[in-house]
This record gives structure tokens, sequence and C-alpha cells, in this order.
């Protein structure tokens, strides 16, 4: 029972909709069991993560939760943990160090993610003649790395299907415009592009705005695929203009502080990386009703 | 003698880079020029420069005051992503679209009091002062938003961000209207002369009799007002506040916009025209990365690369070499 | 002087342009040791241009600088104190934010293992200073003593190090007479040495009492060099201004001039700890003059009028109505006019123009919205600049580079812009020609005669002589005596500020 | 007292008021080990901010070191993992090309007039874009050294630990301590904040002075570089984001005038440790949003600033009367 203990919890930020829904959900679902958690928003900053951490540690916590901004670097302050025997669970990233430093990972696969995507557009497009532009996250960030890789994996062996541009849009929705615009006009007012590819939703509801600010139809003129799943993106498929989007579960807390409630009641090992789901949303299952459902997280 | 002075404007360093940028965007890409009507609205790559450009171009305006009387706002991004969360604020809640842009510019004008009260009456150093915004301001704008972004589909706000006016998309005509009305007030009223007394000699000119309190609360306050305009075209665009993101680094673009115009960061002389090609030689600068097809590491690169060179063609020694080098082929 | 010595340094054919304007023409000029060489000249006639070519603060565009016989060009300041120039600059160029010690050992200070001597250092500037009658904490920031006591630093630290050469711009401007004839006994010592001493000044009986030789500029041109023994004074003002002055000292009448109805009134205006409650009444077509020593509190007074200091008591009258006046906005807004004692700080705008420095009080006091436009400022800017002769080669070009006296000129100039109908000059004479200073005086007489009322701040004796109706004089920041009629002599002042007087320097 | 030396004890008040008030809220704050975090986690911005301190006090100010630190974790990487160099070998490349970098800096703002602001930014581009071009994924780097000094620390009683990088900056704050201070280039630096051009006039050789003051800054932004890749044992192109304004907050936290003439390197110690503080104080707490972290970190800045300026009002420059007792 994990009611009364004291965890922390490191988040990197708030830099998206997305990060926002997981910090509220994380808090309801401590709320929910009774937990105190302590939060930390470290603002994007690894260095503020590894303070935080250890002033959790200096503060005695039954538990940590990271949601770890970048995959390296965590070495030492997770053996710092260790030895103060604080277990620690790492949620919605991994990161490159000896599993025996923390208790389980909770995340997706970002490679699957952008597989997902991936395939799903082979399918939508058959054997036509496919132009894909893609909107890359934030350079260097492990999501935008990690679904490119698994996007073009999805696509690899077809031939019809192709990356003419990528560019980053540092997931933001004002970049993800701007951008697409200037595809738009290097494509020949779009009439080249078959699809947009963008690393989350926010870049791709941009992407949107400049699909029809060109007077093309988004959705029909230019397919739109995307990952996370935030509300917006359902409310664009209710209006036909987004065609898929693969869903990022804002709730890594939930089975984080499952397995952690098992482990301290009698020790049973977790698994030591669980996986979330990458569910494939189309326009087909209810994108009405999955707005309203989401509306509330705190996207 | 004229011909030659007009010649010579144009020969400045600031236009001579705009033109080459613009050139190699034309080299990398031939439509670049081409223009369109869609829809009842310009389209093309060169108006998308400008609109694209128009939010910096606005901070710049205001920047160029601040900056001029010695000073530097640092806080205008944030001021930026505050009026944004406000004005989606309210309209969600149910507000019309008028109110929540005037309260967005109150708003905007309220942050640029309160750097002005902490430079000119707790005498702050400007950097420090509006670092105090810069830092809790985002942190109010996703207090206001509660750190979601928050979509709004009201006609007023998505028409600030992406409508049209005679066909120029409006971005651009409200960036025009500022540019030209605060360069006419600047310069047809005495505030142009006192804003320059005040960055060369804050003291003598309190010695002079000019109320430089005053006029630094105006100019920073000004300064918050082009802030929170610039805020609510960004949120207008995307149809959303984004308060993580919007104007996020701007004040950086925004300086550089300045001092590539020719503002001394020192103060005294400005020329808010020029401020507004410095904005645009930036825009010019990333629609030709995006359009190049280059891989986005080399972003960064490229863009410092040119800055340099145009700072280096505008230093005086280089600048004084130049001219004499062109006096003499005139003579030839 | 050692007579036909070979001289110790040599400029010959010395040009130096700034953009189209020749401030140095083909001039000569040799110093050799063992002597003073005054250089003498009006404002603008290129004195300090040449002594920053010989200190290697410019490069010459032209002829050569000749050390020991031997051409040279010095790169930097730097470069010409290892070959033993030591300089005082015309306006303070010492570094208020660090020590006294430190500014006089700057750039050689003694070091053991790279680590600065600092006890060693403080030791040895006490001593120094001591020489010069000054007893201060030399670990205290420069910026916290006064002018005079700065410039004092500044000579000593020339001649710290000058080994050959020391040079002088207008050192004495700020010095009162104890001080002046102290740092006149060091240089005699020097001299003794074998140095060879630059000397400018605008006080003629200081260079006829140290000098040995004279060299006079005019409009970047040499007029001539001749040993004082060969001339008198009114050779040298001629040479100086290539005519004949009439500088009328007399100023008999001036005190007995009528008296307009009263203009300006100020009812024991007073701030603690700095000026003590004093009343002054001030009428049409009056000069009152102020007398003091230095940091008696002449200044402060003049701030707490314009509103630059708030007072914390007191009451101020204008034409019979009283105003407020808290900042010196109000106070320009009431038609007083004030021209600080320190130019560069609170004075001049240094990037802005002539023009603009001359309309911008007027342009305040006008407003934001009316503004003047470029013919009425060309226009005002003009017959002032033309009235007080500032010569400048364009009223486009920045004032900061005029040289000092037509800085201050432009400065007078802005205030007459607004049409006062109260002025205040703190030092204006100070740092200013012969021929600019009886102009100046000539200007401060026909101000009066035009009916305006001035409170002139002066350390020269004879020249608020020659033009007050009336003398306040300050002590202890508390106006202890006002004088009038006959008693406006300097026997008399000076027995006024002598009276128990608690300033032993 | 020296009035200059107020600011850096009111500093000092300041911070051991808030450090009380921060215990007597959690205890659990006053504790060797909380005050070794303090220096092993603030290490590269204490090296760092000693760099700017000297900038500052020139009267010029250094964007590009956050940057700076971010591509030296990248090269320090790239040559150690990828080239397979001996660590200390790569140190001394990233101190050189770090330094090089800075003097180019120093002399474009020298020899063509541009404002370090301007001259700085550039240079932050230009660090950041490298690095991303060196490699935008992060590189971790394992190699025994980095292992060895992860795992070497002095143990303080009550588990404290006072690691190999909290003693770096420990030296370096010393070292600059004593450059600032004791030294002819010390002055200098002082000199140019006074007055550039009395400097000149005075014989400051200003071109040299102006570059090493910045290739002094890049080399410690440098130096920070490499203890943040020994911190996290990773090379990363968007590591230390934004520090430069970490720094220059510390700096004018610590009473150094950010018009320059003025400051103090032990003062900056402060003003590091004061941040660390916030950020420590925040943790323990725990309980505040994302927004609310920034908007309290914005609000401590202001308040520190803002005791600070009365203090320093009250003890504004007064001109010495010398002629009277
Ligand atoms: N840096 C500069 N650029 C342009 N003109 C200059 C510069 N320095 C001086 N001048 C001009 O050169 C002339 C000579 O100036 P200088 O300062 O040598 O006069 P001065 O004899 O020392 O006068 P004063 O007695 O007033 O100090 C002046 O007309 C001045 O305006
Ligand atoms: N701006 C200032 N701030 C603080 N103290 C000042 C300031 N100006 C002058 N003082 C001090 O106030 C006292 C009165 O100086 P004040 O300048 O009024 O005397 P003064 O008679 O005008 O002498 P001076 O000829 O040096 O100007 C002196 O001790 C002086 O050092
Ligand atoms: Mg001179
Ligand atoms: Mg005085």
């Amino acid at each position: 029972d994990l009611s009364g203990k004291v965890i922390g919890f490191s988040q990197i930020g708030s830099e998206s909709g997305w990060r926002a829904a997981e910090t509220s959900v994380t808090k309801s679902e401590a709320e929910k069991l009774g937990v105190d958690l302590k939060f930390a928003d470290a603002q994007q900053k690894q260095e503020n993560q590894i303070k935080a951490i250890r002033g959790f540690i200096a503060q005695g916590v039954a538990a940590i939760l990271i949601a770890p901004v970048v995959a390296t670097g965590w070495e030492e302050v997770l053996t710092e943990a260790k030895e103060a025997n604080i277990p620690v669970i790492l949620l919605d990233r991994g990161i490159d160090a000896p599993q025996d430093l923390y208790l389980t990972s909770v995340a997706s696969d970002q490679v699957k993610e952008g597989r997902v995507a991936g395939e799903w557009l082979v399918g939508a497009v058959g054997d036509k003649e496919c132009k894909v532009v893609e909107l890359q996250g934030t350079v260097g960030s492990s999501p935008a790395i990690n679904r490119k890789q698994g996007f073009e994996e999805g696509i690899k062996g077809h031939a019809n299907l192709s990356i003419i541009r990528s560019q980053t849009g540092d997931f933001t929705r004002a970049k993800g415009k701007e951008v697409m615009e200037g595809f738009l006009k290097a494509e020949d007012g779009g009439k080249g592009i078959c699809a947009v590819y963008a690393h989350n939703d926010d870049m791709a509801v941009g992407a949107i705005q400049a699909i029809k600010d060109a007077g093309l139809k988004p959705g029909s003129d230019i397919l739109v695929v995307s990952i996370d799943g935030v509300p917006d993106i359902f409310q664009a498929m209710v209006a036909g203009e987004a065609n898929a989007t693969v869903e990022l579960t804002p709730n890594m807390a939930g089975p984080a502080f499952a397995a952690l409630d098992a482990y301290l009641t009698d020790g049973t090992q977790p698994e030591k990386f669980i996986i979330t789901e990458s569910k494939l949303y189309t326009p087909k299952d209810d994108p009405q009703g999955e707005y309203d459902r989401r509306k509330g997280l705190g996207y | 003698m004229k011909r030659v002075h007009w010649k010579a404007a144009l020969l400045r360093p600031q236009f001579v880079a705009l033109a080459a940028v613009l050139l190699i965007n034309w080299l990398l890409f031939p439509g670049f020029f081409d223009i369109t009507l869609q829809d009842g609205r310009l389209f093309g790559s060169v108006i998308d420069v400008l609109n694209r450009g128009a939010p910096v171009a606005i901070l710049a305006i205001g920047m160029t005051a601040v900056i001029a009387t010695k000073g530097v706002d640092l806080s205008v991004g944030a001021v930026m992503a505050i009026a944004g969360a406000v004005a989606a604020v309210l309209v969600t809640g149910g507000a019309s679209g008028l109110v929540a842009v005037v309260a967005a510019l109150a708003v905007g004008v309220l942050c640029g009091l309160w750097n002005g009260v902490l430079v000119t009456y707790l005498e702050i150093q400007p950097i420090i002062a509006t670092l105090v915004l810069m830092v809790a301001g985002r942190g109010l704008a996703q207090l206001v938003t509660e750190g979601s972004i928050v979509t709004f589909s009201d006609p007023v706000l998505i028409f600030i961000g992406t409508g049209a006016l005679f066909g120029m998309p409006m971005p651009i005509v409200i960036a025009a209207v500022l540019a030209i009305g605060a360069t006419l007030i600047v310069r047809k009223t005495a505030l142009g002369l006192l804003i320059e007394a005040v960055g060369v000699n804050r003291s003598a000119a309190r010695f002079a009799g000019i109320s430089s309190g005053l006029l630094l609360m105006v100019v920073y306050t000004f300064a918050g007002f082009c802030a929170a305009t610039s805020g609510l075209i960004v949120a207008g665009d995307i149809r959303g506040a984004d308060a993580n993101n919007a104007g996020l680094w701007l004040e950086l673009d925004a300086i550089l916009a300045v001092v590539i115009g020719g503002t001394s960061l020192l103060g005294g002389r400005f020329s808010i025209p020029m401020s507004v090609v410095g904005a645009l030689i930036i825009q010019a600068m990333n629609t030709g990365i995006l359009i190049s097809g280059f891989s986005p590491e080399f972003n960064l690169v490229v863009k410092s690369g040119v800055i340099i060179l145009i700072l280096v063609l505008q230093a005086p020694l280089v600048a004084q070499a130049l001219r004499k080098r062109f006096m003499a082929e005139r003579k030839a | 002087m050692v007579e036909g010595a070979e001289p110790v340094v040599q400029a010959r054919g010395i040009v130096k342009i700034f953009g189209q304007h020749r401030a140095l023409d083909g001039v000569d000029f040799t110093v050799r040791p063992g002597e003073v060489h005054a250089l003498l000249g009006e404002n603008g006639a290129g004195k300090s241009t040449l002594i920053k070519i010989l200190t290697g603060a410019y490069q010459p565009d032209g002829g050569e600088v000749v050390l020991d016989g031997a051409a040279v060009r010095f790169s930097d300041p730097l470069d010409a104190q290892r070959h033993g120039i030591g300089t005082v600059y015309q306006e303070v160029n010492l570094l208020p934010n660090r020590s006294v010690a430190e500014n006089l050992f700057l750039g050689h200070q003694p070091t053991r293992f790279g680590i600065v001597q600092r006890k060693v250092i403080e030791a040895r500037a006490r001593e120094l200073l001591a020489g010069y009658g000054l007893e201060i904490d030399v670990r205290a920031e420069l910026g916290s003593y006064s002018v005079a006591v700065q410039q004092i630093v500044a000579i000593a630290r020339a001649v710290e190090l000058s080994g050959k050469v020391l040079v002088l711009d207008e050192p004495t401007a700020s010095l009162d007479r104890n001080e002046v004839a102290k740092m006149f006994e060091v240089v005699a010592r020097l001299k003794a040495r074998g140095l060879g001493i630059i000397f400018i000044t605008h006080f003629l009986d200081q260079v006829f009492e140290i000098a040995d030789r004279v060299t006079i500029l005019r409009n970047g041109k040499l007029i001539g060099t001749k040993a004082l023994s060969e001339v008198t004074a009114t050779d040298v003002v001629r040479m100086m201004l290539g005519k004949d002055l009439a500088f009328d000292h007399g100023g008999v009448g001036v005190a007995e001039a009528v008296q307009g109805p009263v203009r300006v009134e100020f009812k024991s205006l007073g701030r603690q700890g700095k000026v003590a409650p004093f009343s002054l009444t001030l009428h049409e077509g009056e000069v009152v003059g102020v007398a003091g020593l230095l940091g008696s509190g002449r200044t402060e007074m003049a701030r707490l009028m314009f509103g630059v200091d708030s007072a914390d008591g007191g009451e101020i009258t204008v034409g019979g109505k009283v105003v407020s006046i808290r900042n010196p906005a109000q106070a320009v807004a009431a038609g007083f006019g004030f021209c600080p004692e320190d130019r560069k700080l609170d004075g001049i705008f240094g990037e802005l123009s002539v023009r603009e420095n001359i309309i911008i009080a007027l342009q305040a006091k006008l407003g934001w919205f009316r503004a003047l436009n470029r013919d009425e400022q060309n226009e005002i800017a003009g017959n002032y600049a033309e009235a007080l002769d500032i010569r400048a080669a364009d009223y486009e070009m920045p004032v900061k580079l005029l040289s000092g006296g037509n800085q201050q000129k432009a400065i007078l100039a802005r205030w007459l812009a607004i049409d006062p109908n109260f002025l205040i000059l703190d030092e204006p004479t100070r740092g200013i020609d012969v021929g600019a200073h009886a102009e100046i005086v000539r200007t401060i007489n026909r101000l009066r005669e035009e009916g305006l009322a001035l409170l002139v701040i002066s350390s020269e004796l004879d020249e608020v002589v020659a033009y007050s109706n009336r003398i306040v004089v300050m002590r202890d920041r508390a106006m202890v005596a006002e004088l009038s009629g006959a008693d406006i002599a300097p026997s008399v002042i000076v027995a006024a500020i002598a009276e128990n007087p608690g300033v032993p320097v | 007292m020296n009035r200059a030396l107020r600011p850096l004890v009111a500093t000092t008040a300041i911070f051991a008021l808030a450090y009380l008030a921060a215990i007597l809220q959690f205890p659990a704050m006053f504790s060797t080990r909380v005050l070794g975090n303090f220096l092993t986690d603030n290490a590269f911005l204490g090296i760092a901010a000693v760099g700017m301190t000297f900038v500052i006090i020139s009267g010029g100010i250094d964007l590009s070191v956050g940057a700076v630190i971010g591509f030296t974790t990248v090269l320090n990487a790239v040559l150690i993992m990828w080239l397979g160099l001996h660590p200390l070998f790569a140190f001394a490349i990233s101190l050189m090309v770090a330094a090089a970098f800075g003097a180019v800096m120093g002399a474009a703002i020298h020899y063509l007039k541009v404002p370090s602001f301007i001259v700085t930014l550039a240079g932050m581009f230009l660090a950041r874009g490298g690095a991303s071009v060196l490699s935008p994924d992060s590189i971790g780097i394992k190699h025994e050294l980095y292992t060895t000094i992860s795992k070497s620390y002095i143990l303080l009683p009550g588990g404290g630990r006072l690691t190999v990088i909290g003693m770096i900056m420990l030296l370096v704050f010393v070292f600059g301590m004593i450059l600032a201070h004791r030294t002819r280039f010390g002055s200098y630096v002082y000199a140019l904040g006074g007055s550039e051009v009395s400097a000149g006039l005075m014989g400051v050789p200003v071109a040299r002075t102006t570059i090493l003051i910045y290739t002094l800054s890049a080399t410690l932004a440098g130096l920070a570089g490499i203890v943040f890749s020994l911190y996290t044992s990773a090379g990363y192109s968007l590591s230390a984001l934004g520090v430069e304004l970490d720094a220059i907050a510390a700096v004018v936290i610590g009473g150094t005038l950010l018009t320059g003439g003025y400051g103090f390197i032990a003062g900056t110690f402060i003003g590091v440790m004061l941040q660390g503080l916030v950020q420590t104080y925040i943790v323990f707490d725990g309980s505040l949003s994302s927004w609310w972290t920034k908007i309290v970190i914005g609000g401590l800045l202001f308040l520190f600033i803002l005791l600070q300026r009365l203090v320093f009002s009250a003890a504004a420059p007064r001109r010495k009367v010398f002629w009277k007792t």
C-alpha cells in the first residue's frame, strides 16, 4: 500500500500539451493512491533533474519517478539512489545505464510509434506514388530520432513512398505551420506532396492550417499522420482534416505505481520494461468520443 | 546630389544583406518571387517572409526604442506568451474577441509598466530587471492556460493571425501600421530626439529638463504593447495559445534585428525602419533554410554564419574600407 | 633650462585630419630638457590633439615625432609611457571605480610571482601624495574624492611615469590657488631634474609664472614659439587671437547698476547634511556671484535651486508666484537654466550633434508633441552658435568631437535658447581660452542688460568681481555673507571667505 | 568598512537568512549531503560564472557560455568515444578549442567594435550549431577515468560528498579571486569596466586584455563543459541550455554591476549557491507546479535584486570630504 508514502517525481518540464497531461495524470494517480507526491519540474534541463533527484535522496523519499530528458548521464546519480536504497522508476523514456540501477521503465516504444505511423501510410496509399514531407521534433531529442527511424523502417521496401523533405518543427504548432508553409511553396504549392508525417500532433495541427491556407484540403489532398493522440488531433479527425495518430498514453504513472506497490509490499521484481501500447487511431475510431475522453486530462 | 544619397542609402549593408539573402533564396528555389492570389489573400514565399517576419519585426519596433535608451528588454517573448494566453482563455471562457484583444494588450502594457518601474524607479539594470519577467512571465502564461494549449475558434483572434486586408495578410498589415506609426510618432514629435538624448547621457538629460523617468516608462510600456500585439498574432496564427512555446527565444531575435538594423546597444541613435529590415533579414534567412532542404542540424550554423557576415560588413573599419572602395570606383 | 640643448622630444610638420577638418596643419614643436614649455591657443586650436599625437593616443596623418634624436612611432599611450612620457589629459582620465593607489600605479604595479604587491603600492602612494600635501585614504575609490583631488592624483601619476617628458593638459582648471602653488613646486623640482615639461593652460599669469618658452597655435597652425622673457601678455594674446582683445576687466559701475523688480526668490531653501537653509532674492537685470572655497557647497546650492536635489524645506517664488521645483524639468518649465560644473557627465550629449545639443532644452521645455522642425532647429542652433562663436566644422558633427571650450559654449547656447528668466552658471569659464573667456564675461553682461537674472559660481575672484551686482559667500555649506556695493572687491571677498576658516588643506 | 564590500556582505547575509528560513521549514536541508550537493550540482555553473564575472566586470557580456559548455561536452564525447583518445588528451583539446573560440570572439569585439552581446550571441548560435552538426544525439561516455572520478569523493560526516568536480569549482573560484584581485590582469579588467578610453590612455593594453577576457571566459566555459561531461558522463548538444542566463543572474546577485567596473568573484560564488538553494528548496517543497516553479524562481530573483538594491542605495557613492575631519 503506497498510501502516505513520499514519492519524488522529476518531470522534464511542460514543453508540450502531452507532457502537461502526463503531469496531471501522474498527480491524480498519486492522489488516488494517497501518495504524497513531491513534484519537481526541471525546465527541460538534465542538470535540474539530477539536482532534483539528489534533493529527493537527501529528503529520504520512498521512491523516485523520473521522466528523463536524455538517455545518457544518469549512472552516477542513480548509483547514489541505489546506495540510499531508494527504488527508481523511469517514465516514458529509457536511459543508457545498467539495468540494475532502476526498478523498471514504463515507456512507449518510440521506434514502434514511428513504424506504426509509417505502416499505416503504406496501407493507406497502396501502390500510388507518394511523396512524404516530414516534420521532425527538436533536433537531437530521442523521440525525434526514434520516430524518424521508426517511420523510415515502416515505409521501407515500398519504393512508391519517399520522404522528399524533412525539417525540424521543434514539436510546436507554430513552427510546424511555418515549416509546412515552406514545404508547400517549395513543392509547387503542395501539388507534389501526398502526405505529411509529423513527429507529434501539435506540429500536425499547425501543418493542417498551413495546408488549408494554401487552398488544399488536409486529410484528402494531403494525408496527415502524426503521433501522440492529443485532443486537438481528434478534433481535426472529426473535421476530416487528419487521418491517423498513434497514441502515446499520458498514464505512465499508473503502471509505475502498481509495480512499485508490488515491489514494496513483498519485493516482487516487476518486468524491466513495461511497454505501453502504441495504438493507432483513425477517423473510424470514434474521434469525437476520444476527444471527449481526453479533454479534461490537462492536455 | 539627391541621387547619390539615395544610392548610398541603398548600399547600406542591411539592404545589401537583405538583397543577398533573397537572391540566394531565389537561386535555391526559382519560384521564390512568385506571388499568386489565393482566397483573396496574397500567397507566395516573399509574402511568407513578410508574414512570418512580422512578429519579430513588431517586437523589434518596441525593442528599438528600449535599446535606444541604453536598455534592453528580455521579457518580450514571455509577454507574448502571456498576451496570447489571456486572449485565448478569455474567448474560450465566452468573452468576445474584441474584449480579449483589448485585455491582452492591456496585460502587455501592464508588463511593460512593471519593467519600466523596475528600470526607472528601482534603478535595476535593464537586463536583470527584464530577466525577472522573462523567467516568471512564462510561468504566469502557463498559470493562465494551466500548461495546456488553449485552442479557440474566435473569428477576431483568428483574423488577427491569419486574416487579410486588401489581400495582405493581417500580420503584415499590423506590422506595417505599427512600424510606420511608430516612426512617424517618433520623428514628427520630439520623442525620438528625447529618447536618443536619454540613451546617450541620462544624467545630462535630467539636467536639460527632460523627464527621463516618464520617457523610460513610456518606452518600456510600448515594448510591452508591441510584445502583446505579437503574442496575439502568434496565437491567432495557430488558433491557440501555446504558453510553453509562444515567443520562446524571440527576444534574442528581436535584439538581433535591432542590432543588424544598426542601432547601437549602447543607446542613442536609432532607426525603427532599419530594425524592421533587420527582422526581415533574419526571417528571409530562416525561410531560406527551410526551403533549401538542408539537414536541420545545420540551421544554427548557417544562421550564425550569415549574422557574422552582416556584422563584419557593418563593422566601422570594414564599412569605411568598403565606402572608400565604392567612392574610388565611382570616381573612376 | 639648458640653452641650446638637444631637444628631448620634437614634433615635425605634424598633420592631423579629422574627416574634412585639419585639426593640425604642419605643426613643429620642440621641448628641451629642463624647460617648461607652455602650449597656448584658443579653444579648438589643436593643443590637445597635438598632445595626443606626442603621447601615442592618436597617430599623425603627416609629419613625425622625434624622441632623443630618433624618429619614433608610439603605438599607444603605454608605449609612450615606456619611453618616459607621462601625461595628464585634459578631462580627468582616470578610473573612478578603482582605488587611488591603483590609479597611481595601474600598468606598472610591482609584482612578486605575478601577484601585485598591494602593501608596497599603498605605502608608495601615500608617500607620493604626501609630496602634494594630500593625506587621504589611498585604498578608497578615486571617484569618492572631489575633482580637485582626482586632478592631483592624475598629476602625481603622470609625474611618476615621466622619465623624460611630462605633459600637463589644463591641469589647474579645477585646482584652487593653494593646490596650484603645490603643483608648481613639484614642477619646479622636476624641471631642476632636467625633465621637459609641456604645460597647457588658459591662465596667462600661470604661464608667466612658470614657463620658459611658449608655443602658440591657431586653427591648427603654428603661429610661433617665443621665449617668455621676450614677450608680454598682450603679445601672447594677440598671437592667440590674431587680433587685439578688448577685455575690459574694469567692471566699474556694475555694482551700482539699477535693479529691476524681483525675478526669483528663494526662501530658506535647504537640505539636511548638504546645504544649510539660505534665502536669496534675484532681480531682473542682476548678476549674483557666488564665491567660496572648493567644496564650500556652491554647487550643492545650485543643485537645490534647480531641483536636481530636492530641498527639505523652503519656498521658491518666480515673478511673484510660488512654484514647486522638485526636479529639473519643473525648473526648466519655470524658466530656469543651469550650466553644470561637470560638462562631460552632466552637460553634453556626446553622440548627438551640436544642433541637437543646443535645442534639446528648448525641446524638453516645449514638451513631446510640439517638436521643432528641422528648419527651426537649424535656425536656433545657428543663431546661438554664432552668437557664442562656437567653432565647429559643421553643426551636424557629434558634439564630443568639439574641443572642451566649445562644448561649454554649446551648453550655454542650449540655455540661452530657452530664453530663460533665471540662469545658473557653475564655473562657466573653466577650461576656456582668453578669447572665449572674455566672450563669456561679455555675454553675462549682455544678458544682464537684457534683463536676465543670473547666478554665477566661479572660483576666479577677478572675474566674479567683474560682472556681479552682488556676491554671496559660501562657507562650510552655508551662506555666510552677502556683499554689495563697494564691498565687491577681491580683498573683501577673501576676508569673508577666510573669516574663521575651517579649511586646512 | 570598504563601501565596495557592502553588496558582498549583503548578499552573504541574504543567503544565510534564506538558508536559515529553509532549514526551519525543512530541517533535512541542514545536512552535509545537501551542502555537498550544492557544490557538485552547481559546479559547472560556478565555473562558467567565474568567467562571466570577469567579462561583466570588464563591461561586456558573454552569451555563448551555455553553448560552449554544450559544444565541449559533445567534442569530448566524440574525441573519447569515436576517436578513442584518452580523456585527458581530449580535455586538453577541448580547452584549446574553447580558448581559441573565445579569443576570436574577443578579437571581433575589440577590432570590429561590435558589441559583445551580439558577437557572443552569434558565438552561441555557432557553438550550438557546431555541436549538433558534430552529433545531434547524446553520446554516452564510458571510460575508466570517468568512472574513477565519479567514484572518488571525500565523504563528509553525515553522508555528504565533496566530489572531484565540486573541488574543481572551489579551485576555480580561488584562482578567479587571485586573478581578479591580486594580478595586473585583474586590475586591467576592472579598468576596462571603469572606462575603456581612460584605461587606454593610462596604458592598459586594451586589445590584449579584451581578447584575454573572452579567452578566459570561453576556456572556463570549456572547463565547465568538461565538468558537465564528468557530471553526466555524456556529451549532448542541447546540454546546459540557457546556462548563460543563470550565470549572469548569479554574477549580478553576487553584487557585480552589469555596467562594469565593480564586482567580486566571491559574490558570484554566493550567487551560485543562492540559485542552488532556491532549486533545492523547490524540490524539498515538491508541491509547485511547472508554472509556479518559474514564477517562484523569477520572484525570488526579483526579491534578491531588490534587497540588494536597497542595501546598495543605502551605501550610494558619496564624495569624500578630505579637507574636513
Ligand atoms: N576625434 C576627433 N574627431 C573629429 N574632430 C576632432 C576630434 N578631436 C578633436 N577634433 C577637432 O579638432 C580641433 C582641435 O581640438 P583640440 O581638442 O585639440 O582643441 P584644444 O586646443 O585642445 O581646445 P581646448 O582648449 O578647448 O581644449 C577641434 O576643432 C575639434 O573639434
Ligand atoms: N554629486 C555629489 N554627490 C555627493 N556629494 C557631492 C556631490 N557633489 C559635491 N559633493 C560634495 O558636497 C560638498 C559641497 O560641494 P560643492 O560641489 O557644492 O562645492 P563647490 O563649492 O561647488 O566646490 P567645487 O568648486 O568643487 O564645485 C563637497 O564636499 C563635495 O565633495
Ligand atoms: Mg584641449
Ligand atoms: Mg562646484
